[in-house]
């Protein structure tokens, strides 16, 4: 069946998990966070996906997104701010058998994280990114993050934001070895369930940027898509993110996207004037690096002695 | 920069030589001696290091202690006949156990005389050196060279060098038709005439050696050998013999990365993350061709902050990981190790230690990064840091160091130097067991309410749930947390976890002997070192206490928690003093007042640990310190 | 963690309150205090910090000594009427000048009774003290607040506190619509009144911080501070005087992380390069705008790495810049601060400390990175590390920061808390000139054969090139150099070197003159203190010796090099001890060998510089400590 | 005239400068190495450009191509691995009269220095950026290098290289507010040096890639590329660099592209199978944060203790 994991098939399936399985502290966010949404569209893909929550791992770096691993109930790492990346890889690299989130905030992977970001991507692990993109600096209140559009004011820049913002998308489609781009919007449940779930189930590195409201430091930030879905562009395809009708209908402008088609994800990443929502690249035959690093694993005791000693042998006087 | 010569007293001038004779001559016109230094050195690419390795093995399978060291050029390829490009292999051969690179070269082979000139300025000549020096360039084509060569080798004879000029290149062509490619193993020859060796170790040697080329590379190798050998039984008059102890133990031979590497598969480490720097990196390439055999990934980061990074989230998931760097990547890696000792997740990170501050002398020796290891992370990071004293100790440290930081829950820091890195001595061949490789991945049901930091009172320890142990499940956070990881301000649960981390290290510290003395328990002067100076410490006290000074020495091998005991090991002894491989002021020095001095990196620690006023010397030669040179500050300090 | 408590012996249960009387009152029924804590308790967004700093500011344009801090909940927008939304301001105002916090609060104006458990928590209350609480939840609509309210009301009257239940937003709804937008100007209104403070000073406040709202905004909110002070007039028994000093000295009033940033401009610093961190980053924030005005740029990094290496490109290029971080950014910039000492780059580092390890307590005080300043850069990484004590020194020393890190040229740590950059109090206005400022950029020509490193041999110091001086070119390394910069291996070059970045440090040192005693210059115990604690020290000291303590205590401003005579000053004192915001082992605790014990920061750096058996008594609550907590440790080693 | 700087024109132009005025220690690389050939064509522009020593300033990383500084005769900062970016910025911030060039290799600047480089684009600061990219470490000994092609052998993969190589110019031109993205051939001496005095007279940050050669770890590396010329193209535009018709005539294949046409920009960069060579894309209306940078300079200490006080004001109580 879809979705059936290989240690379900051998421990046959007795447990049955609901959404309460998955939820973890009281979430603390301010009212109105768009990261209450995507926290409620993770809970309930777990539960329908029915991951064994002992086996799921969720790490973040540092940011109120970052919190995220203490509002479920599985494993989590929050650890530094920044590196959510390389922890995520490392949890992967000898444990393939754990389904992977990570958690990271506009901050977080384009500022102090963005060398292990475009690694990250370019190794290609199987799992499972959320960009949470406010365009700021949330829990250190209100500084400028490399996305803040140009002009708006913050802490940091009392005048106005100096440059126009970073365009994570088009950055990330243009990282080597990318494998599955897509963007959506936090005020739509059904789209980021949809995506989210498409990019749990991609083989490889799954990277979705989601435009979250900040409604304490930037209240007004995604008004202009809030209140004219038309600069919004729904892309449609069927290796897309497939959603039904009337969540489609929502979106005033429905654009057929292959996202297999660079050229054409870069176009939708930086040149189109409305904001793409969906699936802009997808490569599915992306070399996959925990492939690799999964190497040697499950070695017995005995073989791994005997290697030890016809190692040390060539060291012999 | 003339001063620089006089910035304080610790240049040798007055070196006092050693004062047992070291040598008795045979009848047979053979001079027995307990101990040699050979030097083989060229332009690279020219096969010194292949034969002095060679030599090494051939005198280790016999018996003999032996500790080799290479020289190599700071530039990837320097030019020729520079004294920037000495390349080649110190090779210090003896009775017993040799546990470091010695004093002056008794004997070197030079394959021009510009390269000897880096050998001249660090000080490895001695009046009397022999010196086989390549004669072809007297006849050079170039006027220049020839030049250079006249001048320099009156230039020798007056420092009062032995110089014996050597045809290599004459005799050579006489077999083969690029001297380039095979006067080593004619030099490698002579060797084993002067040495007394017989030409069948030679050939097991070589035939070891060059087995996958083929025998006809073995023959061709082996008539170069044997010229040589024949050259020298005519030409050359002297001949050693340095006795072998009968020894039956099985011996591998090895450099401290190499152990390193070794000790990291032997403790069962799966994953050593890291990413490259001088001199930390052969031990990673090592591992990333023997993972493959034994099992295990070597992961390339970005970069270091990434490498423990990944590190740290494959010891979440219970993976006990390694990461090998050097000064400036463990200086990228403060912020993590901060979080490993606030969230204890197990991981051993080996420094191997280089010349600082800063980028430095990237290649040399220093034993600088003691404080930074202790002190670096911000807070309160209480950390286990050890220092093998000796190769073996290399390979044997890296399986305590992994069980050490899955038993107390934490990152344990190893640090070695430059000089174990890449000096290679013989060992007794490890045996390693099931009980040194990291037990299998627990994912049994973790017990119910037990929280994920369930800290013993007493110890400090606790059991950490792994990914996969059903009920085990927490959020790790390096926020400030109570029992069950869950964030937490309140001042005395911030106090009670503080606590708890610091108390693994008594626990530890409990468990721990104080360290041995060596030479008497009580004396007047007691030499305090650490890590990879050990054996030329051990080696000044002996030649000082065989003239009668009451000098003793003690090796610390954990420097935190530091071993018990120390202080009344000290008041034993009239004086105290920390040899070490790192800046401190000098004591005599007229511009600093008393209260004022900065203190060698042990030094200091050992001062505010027993509040015995420890003295130190130290010297940043950029390479190991030589028996002599401690030799001469001993008798300094016993005014002998 | 039922055990965290009994965690050691810190907790100060048998308080010995401070034994002289601190009021009389007066035949008009008013008290005279020599000081009060007041404080504003609330949920965030209803204003108690503006009236909070409202009435500290009138206190001191008044005449008073007045230190306010505010209370801000760790969330951003947490629910409303929970312990983790408390946000408001303690305001301490005396006679004398206030150089903290001070103990419990004497009265507390709490908007509901939830919040004010937040403060109970803490200890910020005692028995006794008097609460203005918002008597309107008594009757909520909600069942369930109504039964809070009543519950924690008899718990407050159950733990001794003074309860006076206040209809705040009723009274406030007679002139209001929205009592939460209000009802903080209300309770100032009683403030007034309580405190004897006639309403012309409230109505300067108000028209000064509403002038650009205009005079609606001023006259509605005077009318209800008028109603304020008229409610308390008629239903508030109780009047205090706080005595006003005159005071001819023209004050200014901010917070340290302010200060700090008004030093930058004030030494001419140009650039700020940062990277957001909290409790540093309102350091910048400020800087950002008022750099518009005074000329210069706040450069917000992609991360700490790249902003201590983009100030050190300014450096290079001549300009000295300043970067504003908190521990986890220092431990990125490790590697970058080796880099700058090695290669003597000025350059102003400002470590506002946080409560570690790691993420730790982030928004909390801790003095937990001295080491880290002082050690975490590998190889001898010497470099200046200074601490001011007070806000006004924050600003000061940014002066001598600058001109420290041009003179000696290198680095300068200037390591301010969370305490210090917090707290508000008032000073006297700094009058800057223009020898504070940096120096135009030389670009006169090098003077010919002048090497770039051109280390005096007796101080260490050497001006140096910019680029821009013509036959100045230089290039400047991390790799060891001789005096012209040029890459030199050479064992002496090396030493040389190395001496003379020490020596600058011993050059510095000449210059200190001994810290200061406070009290007698003898006594049974001598406190030794650094940064934000000399305040609390200081009125401890005073409080203990009022009783006849041989108490006395001493305040390091520079923590690299130490001042110097330390060893003298100690010698007169029976013991001494450092009282430290960090992680130490407690001393009684049986689980700890002698030996083993791990000392608080700045005890560890005096026992190994002195030898002196310097004891410590440090905690980590993640507050400032009180005088109070500070007075009882100083009496129970004086067993009194 | 073109190339006249505002310094020159203020202190009338007594010197003259030769090439010896541009050259250093002597080069330490080994014979062959390609970074030669780059440095000789920095020293001829700098003399072609008549650039004053004393105003010029290179800044490099960590690595064989990071020693460049030392074989110039100008200022030179020689600093942290992967750090050479964000010290070039910081030089360039608070010194605009100054020429800043930036050298950097494939592990310094796409590896440890990744995020600076995502970031130091963004920027786009005056300054000419060299990436030596040799497709290997070498100053630490032949270990894989984010650029080394799959399956190569080093020390750090004796079995080869586990990933394709990332592709420097795909990355930079996916950054937002890039602005000169160029690629040349070491063993192209004249295309080195029109490349480069292209790239110094761009009013921005120039990113030039130079394919270098590593005799020693990467004896063969571009052999396909020096052997058989029609695996380049040549890009051609008056926009682009300009070269001699005997220079041009080397390349057999001429490409024209547009380098303002930011699509045909990523498909030259990631798609076309010859290996392009010139100048791939170009916005000359890229913001420039150095004109932020350098606010507030030259105020007068008059002027500054003013606004000082003026700053006091506002705290008096
Ligand atoms: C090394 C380090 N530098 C800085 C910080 C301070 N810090 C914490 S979160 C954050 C930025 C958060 O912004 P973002 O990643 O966009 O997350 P958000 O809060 O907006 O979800 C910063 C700068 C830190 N914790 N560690
Ligand atoms: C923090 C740090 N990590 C690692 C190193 C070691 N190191 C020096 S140069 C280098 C890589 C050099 O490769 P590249 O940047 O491609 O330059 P190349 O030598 O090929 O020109 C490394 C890993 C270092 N100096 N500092
Ligand atoms: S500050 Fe913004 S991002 Fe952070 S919790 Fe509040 S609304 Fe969400
Ligand atoms: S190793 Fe390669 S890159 Fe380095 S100098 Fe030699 S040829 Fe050049
Ligand atoms: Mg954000
Ligand atoms: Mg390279």
């Amino acid at each position: 069946m879809y979705g059936l994991k290989q240690d379900w098939a051998l421990a046959p399936k007795k447990r049955h998990f609901v959404l309460e399985d998955y939820e973890g502290a009281v979430p603390r966010w301010c009212p109105g966070c768009g990261d209450l949404a995507v926290l409620t569209a993770v809970q309930r893909l777990a539960r329908d996906e029915q991951l064994i929550p002992e086996k799921t791992a969720v790490i973040s770096g540092i940011g109120c997104s970052s919190r995220f691993p203490h509002y479920m109930k599985t494993y989590g790492f929050h650890g530094l701010h920044g590196r959510c990346l390389p922890v995520a890889c490392g949890v992967r690299s000898r444990r393939p058998d754990l389904h992977v989130f990570a958690i990271t905030g506009d901050g977080d992977c384009t500022a102090i994280g963005a060398g292990h970001w475009i690694h990250a991507i370019r190794y290609n692990m199987k799992m499972t990114v959320l960009l949470f993109d406010n365009n700021i600096y949330g829990l250190t209140k209100m500084q400028t993050s490399p996305t803040t559009p140009k002009d708006h004011f913050s802490n940091t820049h009392p005048r106005g934001a100096l440059l126009s913002p970073l365009r994570p998308l088009g950055v990330t489609v243009g990282i080597t070895n990318a494998s599955f781009v897509a963007q959506t919007i936090d005020w739509n449940p059904a789209h980021v369930y949809a995506t989210i779930k498409r990019a749990f189930h991609h083989e490889g590195l799954s990277f979705v940027r989601i435009l979250q409201r900040c409604p304490h430091y930037m209240s007004t930030n995604w008004d202009p898509l809030q209140q004219n879905p038309e600069r919004l562009s729904l892309l449609k395809h069927p290796k897309g993110i497939v959603i039904d009708e009337p969540v489609a209908r929502v979106f005033k402008n429905h654009v057929d996207h292959d996202p297999t088609d660079l050229g054409a994800a870069h176009y939708m990443a930086d040149t189109l004037d409305t904001v793409p929502i969906g699936l802009l690249y997808l490569n599915e035959n992306a070399e996959r690096y925990d492939l690799n690093a999964a190497a040697g694993l499950g070695m017995s005791a005995e073989d791994k002695l005997e290697a030890l000693n016809r190692e040390l042998d060539r060291f012999e006087t | 920069m003339e001063d620089a010569s006089s910035a304080r007293g610790k240049t040798d001038k007055k070196v006092v030589s050693s004062s047992k004779p070291q040598s008795k001559t045979t009848d047979s016109g053979v001079k027995v001696v307990h101990q040699h230094v050979v030097e083989f050195v060229c332009d690279s690419g020219e096969g010194a290091q292949t034969a002095g390795q060679m030599f090494g093995s051939m005198s280790a399978r016999a018996g003999n202690g032996v500790w080799t060291v290479e020289i190599i050029p700071a530039e990837i390829e320097p030019p020729h006949r520079s004294k920037a490009g000495a390349s080649g292999n110190r090779i210090r051969v003896g009775t017993k156990e040799i546990t470091n690179a010695g004093d002056e070269a008794d004997i070197v082979i030079a394959f021009n005389e510009q390269v000897l000139y880096s050998r001249i300025d660090v000080g490895a000549l001695r009046k009397g050196t022999i010196i086989f020096l390549e004669s072809k360039w007297r006849d050079d084509p170039l006027e220049t060279v020839r030049a250079e060569y006249l001048e320099a080798f009156e230039d020798f004879q007056k420092r009062g060098y032995d110089v014996r000029e050597t045809p290599m290149e004459v005799e050579c062509l006489r077999y083969i038709a690029d001297p380039r490619r095979g006067k080593n193993m004619w030099a490698l020859g002579m060797l084993c005439a002067i040495y007394c060796m017989g030409l069948e170790k030679a050939e097991m040697e070589i035939t070891k050696k060059f087995k996958r080329k083929g025998q006809k590379v073995i023959d061709s190798n082996m008539k170069l050998i044997e010229a040589g050998y024949a050259w020298a039984t005519k030409n050359v008059p002297d001949r050693f013999e340095i006795p072998v102890r009968p020894n039956p133990q099985q011996m591998v031979v090895m450099n401290g990365n190499t152990a390193v590497a070794l000790g990291c598969m032997a403790a069962g480490m799966e994953l050593c993350s890291m990413y490259p720097i001088t001199p930390a990196t052969s031990a990673s390439h090592y591992l990333s061709g023997a993972f493959y055999r034994v099992g295990g990934f070597v992961h390339q980061a970005e970069d270091e902050i990434a490498s423990i990074g990944f590190a740290l989230g494959a010891s979440f998931a219970g993976k006990t990981p390694v990461t090998i760097t050097s000064g400036p990547g463990l200086s990228l890696m403060t912020e993590m190790l901060g979080l490993a000792v606030m969230t204890e997740l197990p991981l051993v990170i080996v420094d191997v230690q280089r010349g600082g501050p800063s980028t430095g002398l990237p290649t040399k020796v220093e034993q600088g990064d003691l404080l930074a290891a202790l002190y670096s992370a911000f807070g309160d990071a209480p950390k286990i840091v050890m220092a093998p004293a000796t190769i073996e100790e290399c390979l044997h440290f890296m399986v305590t160091a992994r069980k050490l930081a899955e038993t107390f829950r934490g990152p344990v820091m190893v640090l070695t130097d430059a000089n174990l890195a890449t000096g290679q001595t013989p060992f007794p061949r490890p045996v390693p067991t099931e009980e040194w490789l990291s037990p299998p991945l627990d994912q049994s049901p973790w017990p119910e309410g037990k929280p994920s930091y369930d800290w013993d009172h007493e110890t400090g320890l606790s059991q950490r749930p792994i990914p996969g142990q059903r009920g085990g499940n927490y959020v790790l956070t390096g926020l400030a947390h109570d029992n069950n990881s869950k964030v937490a301000y309140e001042s005395n649960t911030n106090l009670y976890a503080m606590r708890a981390r610091s108390r693994k290290l008594h626990t530890l510290r409990k468990t721990l002997k104080p360290p041995k003395v060596y030479g008497a328990d009580t004396g007047d002067l007691l030499i305090v070192g650490w890590g990879s100076t050990k054996g030329a410490i051990e080696e000044a006290v002996d030649r000082v206490r065989a003239d009668g000074g009451k000098v003793s020495s003690t090796i610390l091998r954990f420097l935190s928690p530091l071993e018990p005991g120390l202080g009344e090991i000290f008041a034993k002894f009239k004086k105290v003093m920390t040899i070490e491989i790192n800046y401190s002021d000098d004591v005599d020095d007229k511009g600093i007042d008393a209260g004022g001095r900065r203190y060698a990196q042990l030094a200091m620690v050992l001062r505010a640990a027993t509040l015995v006023d420890v003295d130190c010397w130290s010297d940043v030669p950029g390479s190991p310190l030589p028996p002599k040179t401690i030799e001469n500050v001993i008798r300094r300090q016993l005014k002998m």
